[in-house]
């Protein structure tokens, strides 16, 4: 008898198994980033700022990660040592294509988000959703979910959905919780296009 | 529901005596909302055309038959919204913020219920998966998302564009809009200026002015599904038609 | 060859002759399984339904299945709450016929809905104030309860009962079939309703539109009772055919009587409801909307004559038929009349769902016509094919008829 | 050891139990609903930087100005310049669509040779000098065999035209054929001398006397509608439309004047017969007596009787047209007679508004700054003056969309052996009689500037700038021109790009110092005088500006002759299809005139039946009866040229005993079946009427 409970036992935890490590590892496709880049020695180094590169357009939208030109503005030429600049200068500046990175925080196409009205009238910090990102020397892996397509950024790092942080996660219910802190409506609408 | 003092309302008044049925809002409706062109197979009945122009006669015989064209769209019913009580997920919502109907192509699971719920046909069924012509897909409007086959989709006042407005104002340091800010592509579009849109919860807007004018109407008012898009004829014969208020009031005249 | 699975003292056709009775109907499920491919694959322009038609064939058939289908929780309702003994000779029969009905019309939902694969939103975004959520939550509910239903008839198959284990488990569940049988009733009660509510709820629908009692339109009510009155007709019926089809008494006369009988007392009741909404309807509801009633039967085609073939030609008619003992005990008149009855209901889910949709609402529209594609036809064909599979698979292996054995054994 | 079936069970039921305390069917069931939301066949918008653009419409002569959003460089959408002060912010359908032209299933970007062979069409692509070549060695032989080079071109007053005039003017036997506004060069050419160029002055009009003018309809320019309404209104403005069927125009003009289709004519000079008659014109006519003689069998009553109008309206009709100063009477050119439209012009010189503020302005050349051409009179001329099957070598302009000449007309006029040469950005049933298409770009790839629409009052001259790069293989037609001209050898002509020509152009313009300039940017009018250089000019050109000359009113007038096109014209004649089923055209004029519209138009025709599509016949509900022809029904139009099948439809705007057929699918089809007049424009035509 206790003999057969074994074997209930075993499929039991070989399940276990599976769906906890298993599967999540499956799930998601990790992919480098096109080039290397560092915050750090941008804002300590070259001490700019984070508003240099991701600042807002008079009509309202947010540049998110700067084009190519942005980059332009400084890296004509190879100015530093840095193999991963020669890669730029070379494969990207000279031959004029825009870097194709991999954006942790895309959200999908049928979801709107106003950095403007969150940052100009909520007064969030950027690294309330983002993280401190700001100081980072060099670019993680970007991790796709196979089935839905998106960045893990948005489901959040764990699979149980639960958060570690407050940008750890930025799928509907992230916004939406927060919204329903602050009372701010929560219509379709404010976040759907 | 909260209540929506001081909230904009947005809605619409249609002068059917400007309308040369072009088809100008149709098209740039179309343009703005990423609606894809037609199948071979499409027909009247399987199109989408959230602005849509119907041709609308007197049943009177040559010479004497006289027509209007009609824009219809979605007319944001305001109160007992008969699409958004009926769907099962929620993926129609009367949006308190601006009185606008949204629907969420996303959410929707295509049992077409509001359909067949909605008075006004307003509401258009993604019978196929969109397709453009090699590099067409280049023109579309990145604040609109495209819809995939099988969900429902309709107008909503070219929400991309107020949601731009805002934005721009928010990095002024705004909260509201001005009314100038925003308007749909069919009103912009419209070359015998026969749309207007604006809000009607402003007393003074040139809207609600209109929509209190005696000559306006609204279709199937008597549903009392408060629909924020209004009518405009002075030809008595339209009125008749619709059977409105006025045609009404000009009945009881007529009888003593 | 497969006597063994057979149960004792009955005898059934060879295993040929059930081979070729199947045929068709296994190549009728499998067109239909290629239509339904087409529509999962291509999307839904493989039906002729549009924006003005958005609803078709399918949905008048998961209205229509579900109604005839509600015999199962109608019978376990009299056999198990009311204790109605005599009627445990169909109870089986019914919850097989039951479980075909409603799984086969939420197969056709599943297909009709553009999106299937976020058909559980709705179970995790539920919008309340929908009689959609509510039809979706009890029928999946009670889908399940016919499952379990189902589970003790297929146990007490001869070659499975050799499990002792099995036996026991059967046992066990048979003894809760009452809980069960009540769960089944709430549920049935609700979705019925719901589906009535379903078109009663249209306020832009001047024609299908009716008042509410309370939190639900007065279709709410009507829809239950009908299906209520059509239940046990239509598993009358399905009984008479089951004998006619195997040459075998499967149950007394009583029972088809008794049958007969309920369905009439409910039948005559419904059809005054009926009658009195019919007229709330004709003088207050729809003028109240701005319609005329007579504005709605001026087309070709949908006259009037649709309104009183309903309500008395398949209505108060059989409803006396079958109230009447003489005629009830003359066989042939109670067919007649429960034919009548589910005609009735047929018509009157006809009426709600097309009839609404081709009616014009607009002061410009005009009376629309719609003709379903071969893939609607062969998808709802389908359905009929996969429940004559399943109940002549149940009725040659299951005992669906307990009074089979001695009534043929006299 | 062994393993039973049991412990297999019991093993499977374990990792069931275990599968459900897992992640897994949770997160599979969300993220499979998530990627029916992001399927990945379905288009995504590109994102980019929004920027808006200023520019002009090229589809007609119209010239609207457009602001163009672009996401990155890729227009998006176009909207109207409110400002402008011509289109007023005012587009037509065609318009809204037109940067969908570019992505046209018929785009060519390579030069083709198309051969003929029993009706079917066959292509080869072929390079740009292979062509070249081809076609010079087609002209040196129509020099040997002393046969004509023509130059056709649909939007003459623009740069590229002169150039094809400096082309013309020097090969031999060549000549220059333009069709702007047939109309009004029907009445230019009743004067004995040249007058210049004329247009309708709408705008000032008091009385608008339309023959089937879709004036309502993006006829001219799309604003046009509103001014008449908000005049309308006002009460400062009529519009009479005569029209067979109520058209839009007729819906919202002030009086709609139903007649049978095909006699406007008639109806023009049963005015005239009335405005003679009760002494309401002082025009001075050489010819008079003879017009007096022609008009005098044009009496109301017989008219009325042709037309199928009462005696009164025609009276009515001339007397408010004569009386009310100023007023204007207009008639398409394209698709109708030529008689018909010398006898409406007649009204206009009849009241002697040729030249008033309000009737048929005079307007003034729009310099080009090019070098002038000798022999202009003797390479002018129009199609019909050219004698049939004469045309050697025919290059036909279609760089621009826009009214388009009848093609049947065009194969009347080619000698056997001549070939057609298409300029053109498409490839479609249109050039059907093309043996050469040489790729043009199209609006938002080409440069060009743009002449005067034909319904102001005075000329104007805009510019439609690129705002993207034409593919590969495609070739401005005035680069080919030029090509072609020294390939031919015997020609020397401007040399220099479009950019520059039209710079020099603008320049010119500027050193005149007069008229407007308006500049879009700022949405400023402001006197060419007071711009600071010739770069304001240009700049405000290429950004959605326009020159708009100032109007000069002329004083005297050379002589005309009334009778110049009506020596054939016979009463009798115009009373055909009387008492008969007839054909007629059921094609909105200006909105599928065009060459090709972008394949979003489905909104406005296929998918919601606005405007005409597909292969139908539009039937009077009383006619269809009689006949016995239920709405949607497949019926089949027999005339004596040909039979079509077609959907019919029911339309009680359209007049009994009228079958308006509409063929967006296959205009040619249609047009087989017609009758066509002089113009060689459909013609209403007996037809019968079969069921399928």
């Amino acid at each position: 008898m206790k003999f057969q409970f074994l074997w209930f036992l075993a499929g039991l935890c070989v399940m276990l198994f599976v769906g906890w490590v298993v599967f999540p590892y499956l799930l998601y496709e990790r992919k480098e980033e096109p080039l290397q880049f560092s915050h750090k020695i941008h804002n300590e180094t070259a001490g700019m700022s984070c508003e240099n590169c991701h600042a807002f357009k008079d009509d309202g939208r947010f540049t998110g990660i700067p084009t190519l030109s942005k980059c332009r503005e400084c890296h004509t030429d190879i100015i530093g040592t840095s193999p991963q600049e020669k890669k730029l200068v070379e494969e990207y500046v000279k031959q004029n294509r825009e870097i194709p990175w991999l954006v942790y925080a895309r959200q999908p196409q049928n979801t709107y988000f106003s950095h403007a009205s969150h940052v100009k009238l909520a007064n969030i910090s950027c690294d309330h959703c983002h993280g401190p990102h700001g100081t980072t020397d060099s670019l993680r892996a970007y991790e796709r979910n196979r089935i839905s397509g998106y960045s893990r950024d948005i489901g959040g790092s764990s699979i149980t959905g639960i958060k570690s942080a407050s940008w750890d996660g930025m799928n509907m219910n992230d916004c939406a919780d927060c919204h329903n802190k602050h009372n701010i409506p929560n219509t379709c609408l404010k976040c759907h296009k | 529901m909260e209540s929506n003092q001081n909230k904009p309302r947005y809605g619409m008044v249609i002068d059917l005596d400007r309308c040369n049925g072009c088809g100008n809002c149709t098209l740039a409706c179309a343009v703005e909302n990423n609606i894809p062109p037609a199948q071979p197979e499409e027909n009247e009945r399987t199109g989408i055309t959230w602005m849509r122009v119907y041709k609308v006669d007197n049943d009177k015989p040559y010479p004497e038959n006289r027509a209007v064209y009609l824009p219809l769209t979605c007319h944001q019913c305001d109160h007992h919204t008969p699409c958004e009580s009926v769907c099962p997920q929620k993926a129609v919502e009367y949006d308190t913020e601006t009185g606008i109907v949204a629907q969420i192509p996303v959410r929707c699971l295509g049992c077409r219920y509001c359909m067949t719920a909605c008075p006004y046909h307003a509401r258009y069924f993604n019978w196929w998966d969109p397709e453009w012509l090699k590099g067409m897909e280049t023109t579309l409007n990145p604040d609109v998302s495209t819809r995939m086959r099988g969900v429902v989709e309709k107008c909503n006042f070219c929400h991309g564009r107020l949601q731009a407005a805002r934005a721009k104002a928010a990095v002024e340091g705004r909260r509201a809009i001005a009314d100038s800010e925003y308007i749909p592509a069919c009103a912009e579009s419209c070359p015998t200026k026969a749309i207007y849109f604006g809000n009607l919860a402003d007393a003074n807007s040139e809207v609600s002015q209109l929509a209190k004018d005696k000559y306006s109407f609204r279709l199937l008012e008597q549903l009392g599904t408060e629909p924020k898009v209004y009518f405009r004829s002075e030809q008595p014969w339209v009125h008749q038609k619709m059977d409105t208020k006025l045609s009404a009031a000009a009945k009881e005249n007529a009888h003593g | 060859m497969d006597k063994q699975y057979i149960a004792r003292g009955v005898s059934r056709m060879s295993i040929k002759k059930f081979g070729l009775w199947m045929l068709p109907w296994s190549i009728m499920l499998i067109l239909g399984a290629y239509a339904v491919y087409l529509c999962l694959i291509k999307g839904l322009n493989q039906t002729n339904m549009d924006n003005r038609f958005a609803f078709g064939l399918w949905i008048y058939l998961d209205l229509t299945v579900i109604a005839l289908g509600a015999g199962a929780f109608f019978t376990g309702f009299l056999l198990y709450i009311l204790k109605k003994k005599e009627l445990k000779a169909v109870i089986n029969s019914a919850v097989v016929i039951g479980f075909i009905c409603y799984s086969g019309a939420v197969g056709v939902l599943m297909v009709d809905v553009g999106q299937p694969l976020r058909a559980w939103f709705t179970f995790w975004h539920p919008n309340v104030h929908s009689m959609l959520t509510e039809v979706t939550f009890c029928i999946t509910c009670y889908l399940l309860v016919l499952a379990i239903e189902y589970v003790p008839v297929i146990l007490k198959n001869r070659k499975i009962k050799q499990f002792s284990s099995m036996l026991v488990f059967e046992h066990e569940l048979h003894k809760l079939i009452i809980v069960f049988a009540a769960v089944g009733t709430f549920l049935s009660f609700f979705h019925q309703g719901s589906l009535g509510g379903l078109y009663g709820v249209l306020i832009g629908r001047p024609f299908a539109f009716r008042p509410a009692l309370g939190i639900w339109p007065t279709t709410f009510f009507l829809f239950i009772i009908s299906a209520a009155a059509a239940g046990p007709c239509f598993i009358l019926l399905t009984t008479a055919l089951a004998s006619k089809l195997s040459h075998k008494h499967l149950v007394t006369k009583e029972v088809y009587q008794m049958l007969g009988k309920i369905s009439g007392s409910i039948l005559i009741f419904y059809v005054l409801l009926k009658t009195i909404d019919t007229l709330i309807w004709i003088n207050s509801t729809s003028p109240s909307l701005g319609f005329s009633a007579a504005s709605f039967y001026k087309f070709s085609g949908f006259g009037t004559w649709i309104m009183f073939t309903e309500i008395v030609l398949c209505g108060l008619i059989p409803a006396l038929i079958l109230l009447n003992k003489k005629m009830r005990m003359h066989f042939a008149w109670l067919i007649t009349a429960a034919s009548l009855a589910c005609v009735g209901i047929v018509i009157n889910r006809f009426v709600m769902t097309i009839q609404t949709l081709a009616l014009p609402t607009l002061p410009f529209d005009q009376f629309l016509s719609y003709v379903p594609s071969w893939q609607e036809v062969a998808t709802f064909l389908a359905v009929l094919a996969y429940g004559m599979l399943v109940y002549s698979l149940s009725f040659r292996y299951l005992t669906l008829f307990p009074q089979e054995r001695e009534l043929e054994s006299l | 050891m062994n393993i039973t079936r049991r412990e297999i069970l019991r093993f499977v039921g374990g990792s069931a139990l275990g599968l459900l305390l897992t992640p897994i069917p949770w997160k599979a069931l969300d993220d499979s609903a998530v990627w029916t939301q992001n399927w990945p066949w379905i288009p995504e918008p590109r994102r980019g930087d929004i920027s808006f653009k200023l520019t002009t419409c090229s589809l007609c002569p119209a010239a609207c100005g457009m602001r163009v959003r672009c996401v990155g460089n890729q227009p998006v959408s176009l909207s109207g310049i409110q400002t402008h002060p011509l289109s007023q912010g005012a587009l037509c359908p065609m318009g809204i669509v037109a940067h969908h032209l570019r992505y046209h299933p018929a785009r060519v970007s390579r030069p083709l040779r198309i051969i003929q062979k029993n009706g079917s069409s066959r292509s080869t692509a072929m390079t740009f000098d292979e062509a070249l070549d081809d076609i010079s060695f087609a002209m040196k032989d129509a020099r040997v065999s002393s046969q004509t080079i023509a130059v056709v071109d649909g939007r003459p007053g623009r740069t590229a035209s002169h150039l094809f005039r400096q082309f013309a003017a020097q090969v031999p036997y060549g000549r220059y054929i333009s069709y702007s506004e047939v109309s009004l060069d029907v009445l230019g050419s009743m004067f004995e001398k040249p007058i210049g160029p004329l247009g309708y002055d709408l705008d000032h009009a008091q009385v608008i006397v339309s023959f089937g003018v879709p004036l309502c309809d993006c006829w001219g320019t799309p604003a046009r509608t509103a001014r008449y309404l908000g005049k309308k209104f006002e009460g400062k403005q009529k519009l009479l439309q005569i029209e067979a069927y109520r058209s839009r125009t007729s819906e919202m003009a002030d009086r709609w004047i139903p007649i049978r289709p095909g006699t406007d004519a008639a109806f023009a000079l049963g005015m005239a017969h009335v405005i003679l008659k009760e002494k309401l014109s002082q025009a001075k006519s050489k010819d008079l007596s003879e017009f007096e003689s022609i008009v005098s069998t044009f009496s109301p009553s017989v008219v009325a009787e042709v037309c199928g109008v009462s005696e009164d309206t025609i009276v009515e009709t001339a007397r408010v047209f004569s009386m009310s100063k100023p007023s204007v009477a207009v008639i398409d050119g394209l698709t109708n007679s030529r008689e018909a439209q010398a006898a409406v012009m007649i009204l206009n010189l009849l009241v002697g508004n040729v030249g008033w503020k309000g009737g048929v302005a005079v307007r003034r050349e729009v310099p080009t700054g090019l070098a002038d051409i000798k022999n202009t009179e003797s390479i002018n001329s129009n199609m019909y003056s050219i004698p049939d099957h004469s045309i050697r070598v025919m290059l036909i302009d279609e760089s621009l969309s826009g009214c388009q000449l009848s093609d049947t007309l065009l194969q009347k006029k080619l000698a056997e052996n001549g070939i057609v040469v298409s300029l053109s950005p498409f490839v479609t049933e249109r050039p059907f009689c093309a043996q050469y298409v040489i790729p043009t770009p199209v609006f938002l790839e080409s440069l060009t500037d743009l002449s005067s629409p034909h319904d102001s009052e005075s000329s104007s001259m805009s510019i439609s700038f690129p705002l993207v790069p034409s593919p590969t293989g495609v070739v401005d037609p005035i680069y080919f021109i030029q090509r072609l001209a020294s390939a031919a050898g015997v020609v020397n002509i401007e040399s220099g790009t479009m950019e520059e020509l039209v710079k020099r152009r603008a320049g010119v313009l500027y050193g005149e110092k007069r008229g407007t300039v308006f500049n879009a940017s700022t949405g400023q009018l402001s006197g060419v005088r007071n711009l600071l250089s010739t770069d304001d000019m240009w700049n405000a050109l290429i950004t959605g500006g326009c020159w708009i000359d100032s109007a000069e009113i002329v004083k005297s007038f050379p002589a005309f002759r009334l009778s110049a096109f009506l020596s054939k014209v016979d009463i009798n004649k115009l009373q055909s299809g009387k008492n008969q089923l007839v054909l007629v055209p059921f094609i909105e004029k200006t909105v599928y005139s065009n060459s090709e519209i972008s394949p979003l138009m489905s909104k406005v025709g296929q998918e919601s039946g606005l405007r005409p599509f597909g292969c139908r016949a539009y039937l009077n509900p009383t006619t269809a009866e009689v006949i016995g022809i239920h709405e949607g029904c497949r019926i089949v139009l027999q005339t004596n040229k040909g039979s079509m099948e077609a959907e019919a439809r029911y339309d009680a705007s359209i007049m009994p005993g009228i079958v308006g057929v509409s063929n967006t699918t296959h205009p040619q089809n249609f047009i087989a079946l017609c009758e066509m007049n002089d113009n060689a424009a459909i013609c209403p035509t007996p037809v019968k009427i079969q069921k399928v």
